[in-house]
């Protein structure tokens, strides 16, 4: 299933530019593999953590949230709270 | 720290003379406490003066002045309707200090002791031409309220000296008094200006004035000037002009946390005109 | 460092307690006695959280001495229910106006409105704002406990 | 869950009960952090850096150690090295290692048999200090010759030839920001700046640790979440989480604050130097304001291009902040994700910079970012909207985020009560009381996200038909009573048959804190999750009892039912009766739920205050406050109305009056409450609220949270209000009178 991905701007540059990248993916999981395979420079931040918005909702980033090539998925910087 | 709990001023003076570290006297406590919670002061020895008899006596002398104990609280001065007929702006001033629970314990003579330019009790007793008995280990002496500050914290007391008792001279027919700070929030802020003005009338004339300012230098001072300014007027636009002129020209205050310089001259003269029409209206027999 | 043995009567009982002189009335209080329900929030007297009554004058507990309770009458926040447990007035309308979120100046703000109430029976908003200007609370930017003071003041003038 | 509940119709949500810890909070019986003891206990003191930025050369304790009663010290060499990220910031904190980074770091620690003894102690220590540059303005901490704090610590996302202190950089936006200025008929641009505040919360830090030579130990503490305690105490002490069992006192204010640790490791290190016994730690409240978390200061560019009729074409940010000395911290993430979020603008560039300064680590502050982003941005606003001519709230409402929209962070919202606050307050009276000389009325409005965040809860059954809900959210605000409301609803029994405990770390999987707004929301969730598998039980006992399908049994007003005439006839059987029998039923019945659960609906507020300006002295007093706020639905109304106006009156002091203020020495001056001005009783009016709802249909319930919005609209709405009143704008908090009546003299 291909899935597309918003990044915020600052991840742009570290995938060719685009807003919005196309990966196969089923899971939040998988689609964070398929990202940093497809562009290297995403991992640290990946790794460092953010979070998910699945059709405007932010999930917790789980990997093992299912994805579909219906939502509108964004990358987030995670969010604190007081 | 060693603890006294004295029964007479003598008592107190002669362990105040004793001590061969630091004395810290205590009345209503609410800056020594401060003082000793944050480590600022570790006193050797702390003299309690609240059981000595009569500093807590408010009483009026035969002439119509007043005499007020050592550990009077603001409270205190507040609840005695005769004091506060008499001299308004010097209840308000002390009222001013802290909170509810403050004045369930802080003192005319802790304040004044304290050495702070920004005292709100002290601009009032200097305006009042107050004077204060201490007592020593060389004797008792009274002298005027307005020569105690010396300094931001510093007071001209000698060592071991003690305020025994606050005098407020007989207000007199036709006599009113005000004070007024300023401060950012509407309570338990230390004043960033503080004005009182006392004031007599001959008619519609003043005929006496004295003024005082807080926060704005080193002590609080008396301004001649800016007393001199209201004498002879109505308290008509021009005087008060003069007035707001002679007192923000008195001005030498500091930049702070509290208030810039700039700020400090500006509203010493907006509070000295508001207390000078407050005292006005006072002395006047009008309710304000 | 010498400690000074104190008599003092708490909340209508007869309390004994040796203390350090530099330790503050809160300090006793709470660590000697027991009596944790006033609570320090500054120790500088700006947040009324250790608010009790002395010989039924309000005060910061944490700007009076220990020893200074030498036969004095203190009350606090465990003596304002009765002794069989039934609240203070200001107590339960605090509760049904939600006048506490957090509940740390709670004990502080009761005792002083208690104080307030002993003299004023009926004081307006103003006057209910000022005198509680010393008791400090960041949780409920003062309106409901406005209200319930108001309301328990109405609750007391009409059961008198 | 019946999404029909939705609609409303309820017995007992939106109802005002007493709160369950009602009593003891009035009767000075709940124990907060502060008001536990223990056998054999002793008291710690803190060591702390007079100095904004130092070298430690030396720690002498010996003259300490010689003290009668002292029993044990603590420096940084008793804590493990090795940690990395997070841990090691937080060690870093706990505890100076060879570079003190503000006024009030943490240097050394000593426990004694007394406080006073243990103060003692502390003033023995000698600490020799080689003193270094330091900085604590953002702007100076960015500028080319700022001394460098920290060097090496700029992450991959900073652009080269920034200052070392610069360490993380954001951007994000979308559209053509430039098409979108080319078609705006006004274009303005202005630098608002803020500074820190402190969250204020009148208890102090407070926690009794006790550690022993085999690495387990207990934490008494009052935290917004034990289990961030325990992870990060166990990270910083290098021991097992599992090992340190954390119990959360009563707490007295968080506000964002308490979601971290200070002082806690140094409790527990001083308890395992001195033979485990146990070490009370109390923070005095210079400690607090020195050397906790307060929110980071800021400096902000807003640039904003309207159309005349309000539409607002494009806009774009760059937001600096300084978090303390310690990379993470500033919320300028969070602040450039709120800035437009209550906007639909087509296009929008963002910029930010996190920037290191001599300040202590920045924590979390009710919706952290929020209230500068809202300063900086609805000021702005503001001013054009009085350029044109056009109403305030009529040109919000013209340019609302609605469900669909595209937010200004990126997903498209789902529904929201934006609009509906915006309409709630054109409709209120306020908006049409008079104003007399000096007055002015400001608005604006703002964000939050709200948070789901890791949460577990358990429900048990108890004999009698009673509940007991074990939650792992400190009640803060009264979120006890929330949650008790919430499952007394689903389950059909009374308010007061449902107790709802926090209980420690030992009981529950892991729960986040109280933070992001999601106590009532999350725990709320979960309590509900597990309510409802306790009844799918109670409904097999009843149905094992009758013989027939668990399946045609139905769970009604607290009882189960044969759902239907074919299921068979036998009279409803109540959860007390099948709890008084669950023995010989198959046991104890409960229920469990864990997860991190999604559905956050966003909470948007609008707010309206006027003000009085004397204009002799440019005091400011507010004279009528209304907060309007999307509760999504509100469970205990009283409670969120109380959000809304704490909420407020923490805006209100932060727009006028409170600010950390650091001298050329790089000290704090105003460490007491005496001068760090939070409002009093005296300096607010009634705040007036509504509560919108618009309930999120991500929560049984429709509960959004409401705690943290509420904080950020006060920040612009008095600064417009005093513009309004005075016709000066202030572009900096506070606004003191000695800044005001500047401005107002040279406007």
């Amino acid at each position: 299933m291909t899935v597309r991905v918003h990044l915020w701007s600052g991840l742009r540059r570290l995938a060719g530019g685009a807003d919005a990248v196309e990966v196969e993916a089923a899971t939040i999981g998988q689609m964070f593999d398929a990202l940093i395979a497809l562009h290297p420079g995403l991992e640290p931040f990946i790794k460092a953590g953010v979070s998910v918005a699945i059709d405007g909702e932010v999930t917790s980033g789980g990997r093992n949230i299912p994805i579909a090539p219906e939502n509108e998925i964004y990358l987030l910087q995670r969010v604190k709270g007081g | 720290m060693r603890y006294h709990a004295v029964e007479s001023f003598e008592d107190a003076v002669r362990i105040a003379a004793s001590s061969r570290g630091t004395t810290r006297f205590l009345a209503g406590g609410t800056d020594v406490l401060v003082q000793l919670r944050a480590g600022l002061v570790q006193p050797d020895d702390l003299i309690d003066l609240k059981k000595i008899n009569g500093v807590k006596d408010i009483t009026r002398r035969a002439d119509g002045g007043w005499d007020i104990g050592a550990a009077v609280s603001g409270a205190e001065l507040g609840a005695h309707a005769a004091l506060c007929r008499d001299w308004p702006g010097v209840v308000e001033g002390m009222r001013l200090v802290g909170s509810t629970q403050v004045q369930g314990r802080a003192t005319l003579t802790g304040n004044l002791c304290n050495g702070s330019p920004a005292a709100d009790s002290v601009p009032g007793l200097v305006a009042a031409g107050a004077t204060a008995t201490l007592i020593g280990p060389e004797g008792t002496r009274t002298i005027p309220v307005a020569e105690i500050p010396k300094g931001p914290g510093r007071t001209n007391l000698k060592p071991g000296e003690v305020i025994k008792a606050i005098h407020l001279p007989p207000c007199g027919a036709n006599a009113g008094d005000a004070y007024l700070r300023f401060i950012p929030r509407t309570e338990m802020d230390i004043a960033v200006v503080g004005c009182a003005v006392s004031l007599r009338l001959d008619g519609d004339r003043v005929s006496e004035a004295r003024v005082a300012l807080g926060a704005v230098a080193p002590t609080v001072m008396l301004v001649p000037e800016a007393g001199a300014a209201l004498v002879g007027s109505t308290l008509d636009d021009a005087a008060l002009d003069a007035l707001v002129t002679a007192a923000r020209a008195a001005c030498r205050p500091i930049s702070d946390k509290r208030g810039t310089v700039e700020f400090r001259i500006e509203v010493a003269g907006v509070l000295a005109r508001r207390a000078a029409l407050i005292a006005y209206a006072r002395a006047k027999g009008e309710t304000a | 460092m010498t400690k000074i043995h104190v008599t003092t009567t708490v909340n209508g009982e007869t309390a004994e307690f040796l203390t350090d002189p530099r330790e503050t009335l809160l300090d006793v209080l709470r660590n000697q006695l027991g009596l944790t329900g006033s609570k320090e929030g500054c120790g500088t007297g700006d947040c009324g959280a250790c608010s009790v009554l002395v010989d039924g004058v309000l005060v910061s507990s944490c700007l009076v001495l220990g020893v200074e309770a030498q036969g004095k009458t203190i009350e606090t926040i465990e003596g304002m229910a009765d002794p069989k447990g039934d609240l203070h007035p200001l107590q339960r309308k605090f509760i049904e106006h939600a006048a506490l979120q957090c509940g740390f100046c709670t004990p502080g703000v009761l005792v002083a409105a208690k104080a307030l109430l002993a003299q004023n029976p009926d004081p307006t908003e103003t006057e209910i704002r000022y005198w509680l200007a010393g008791n400090l609370c960041r949780c409920t930017g003062y309106d409901k406990i406005v209200r319930a003071v108001q309301d328990a003041a109405a609750e007391m003038r009409g059961a008198a | 869950m019946p999404k029909d509940e939705l609609k409303g119709g309820f017995r007992l949500i939106g109802t005002r009960p007493n709160r369950p810890d009602g009593l003891d909070k009035v009767t000075g019986r709940a124990r907060y952090g502060a008001d536990i003891v223990a056998a054999n206990m002793l008291h710690a003191a803190v060591v702390r850096s007079p100095h904004a930025h130092a070298r430690i050369k030396k720690i002498d304790a010996s003259r300490a150690l010689a003290l009668e009663g002292v029993k044990a010290v603590v420096t940084r060499a008793d804590f493990p090295t090795g940690l990395t990220g997070e841990d090691w910031n937080l060690q870093e904190n706990t505890i100076a290692g060879d570079t003190a980074l503000y006024d009030g770091h943490a240097v050394a620690a000593v426990a004694a048999t007394s406080a006073l003894v243990a103060q003692d102690a502390a003033r023995l220590i000698e600490v020799e200090y080689e003193i270094l540059p330091h900085v604590t303005d953002v702007d100076a901490a960015m500028a080319p010759d700022a001394p460098v704090i920290r060097a090496g610590y700029a992450d991959h996302s900073v652009p080269e030839g920034m200052h070392p202190n610069v360490v993380r950089y954001i951007d994000f936006g979308h559209g053509d920001t430039e098409a979108g200025f080319a078609a705006a008929d006004l274009i303005r641009e202005h630098t608002y700046k803020t500074e820190a505040t402190h969250q204020g919360y009148i208890e102090p830090h407070a926690c009794l640790g006790q550690l022993g030579a085999d690495g387990r130990g207990e934490m008494w503490v009052c935290t917004q979440g034990h289990w961030y305690i325990r992870r990060m105490c166990a990270a910083v002490l290098g021991i097992d989480a599992a090992n340190l069992r954390v119990t959360p006192s009563e707490i007295g204010g968080g506000f964002g604050g308490k979601t971290t640790i200070f002082m806690e490791p140094l409790a527990l290190a001083l308890s395992r130097k001195a033979g485990g016994r146990p070490v009370k730690l109390v923070m005095s409240r210079a400690e607090v304001l020195r050397a906790t978390g307060p929110t980071a200061s800021a400096s902000m560019d807003v640039k904003i291009g309207m159309k005349k009729d309000g539409t607002i074409t494009a806009a774009a940010v760059n937001f600096r902040m300084q978090g303390g000395a310690f990379i993470g911290m500033s919320p300028v993430t969070e602040a450039l994700q709120c800035a437009f979020a209550c906007y639909d603008i087509p296009a929008l560039m963002h910029e930010g910079y996190e920037v290191l300064a001599n300040r202590p680590k920045a924590a979390a502050y009710r919706a952290p970012g929020a209230p500068m982003a809202a300063f900086a941005v609805e000021s702005l606003l503001d001013e054009m909207c009085r350029e044109l001519a056009l109403d305030p709230l009529r040109v919000r409402l013209k340019n609302a985020a609605k469900e669909g929209t595209k937010s200004s962070y990126g997903p498209s919202y789902n529904r929201i009560g934006f609009v509906e606050t915006l309409e709630a307050a054109l409709a209120h009276p306020n908006l049409a009381a008079p104003l007399g000389p000096n007055q002015g009325r400001g608005v604006a409005s703002a964000f939050w996200f709200n948070h789901g965040g890791e949460t577990s809860v358990s429900l048990a059954i108890g004999e009698d038909g009673t509940v007991q809900v074990s939650v792992g959210t400190p009640d803060i605000g009264g979120s006890r009573a929330s949650i008790a409301l919430m499952v007394a609803e689903r389950i059909g029994i009374e308010y007061d048959a449902v107790r709802v405990n926090v209980v420690e770390t030992g009981a529950l999987g892991v729960n986040e804190p109280t933070h992001g707004s999601r106590a009532t929301f999350a725990s709320g969730k979960a309590a509900v999750e597990a309510a409802e598998q306790a009844i799918a039980e109670m409904c097999r006992r009843a149905a094992a009892e009758w013989g027939i399908d668990a399946e045609a049994v139905e769970w009604v007003d607290g009882a189960a039912c044969p759902a239907g005439p074919n299921a068979g006839k036998f009279p409803p059987m109540t959860i007390a009766e099948i709890g008084a029998k669950m023995g010989g039923t198959g046991g104890p019945i409960s229920g469990h739920h864990e997860s991190v659960p999604g559905g956050v609906g966003a909470s948007f507020g609008t707010h309206v205050v006027d003000v009085e300006v004397d204009p002799a002295t440019g005091k400011t007093t507010v004279l009528r406050y209304l907060v309007v706020q999307d509760a999504g639905r509100a469970i205990h109304p009283a409670y969120v109305e109380g959000q809304y106006q704490g909420g407020a009156a923490q805006g209100i002091g932060w727009a006028l009056n409170e600010e950390y203020v650091y001298g050329a020495d790089g000290r704090l001056q105003n460490p007491v409450f005496l001068d760090y001005r939070i409002p009093v009783a005296s300096d607010l009016p009634m705040i007036d609220t509504v509560i919108v709802e618009v309930p999120n249909p991500g929560h049984p319930y429709g509960v959004r949270g409401v705690g943290e919005t509420g904080i950020a609209p006060p920040l612009p709405a008095i600064a417009n209000a005093v513009a309004a009143a005075t016709g000066a704008r202030l572009r900096s908090l506070p606004i003191s009178p000695p800044k005001l009546l500047a401005a107002m003299k040279h406007k």
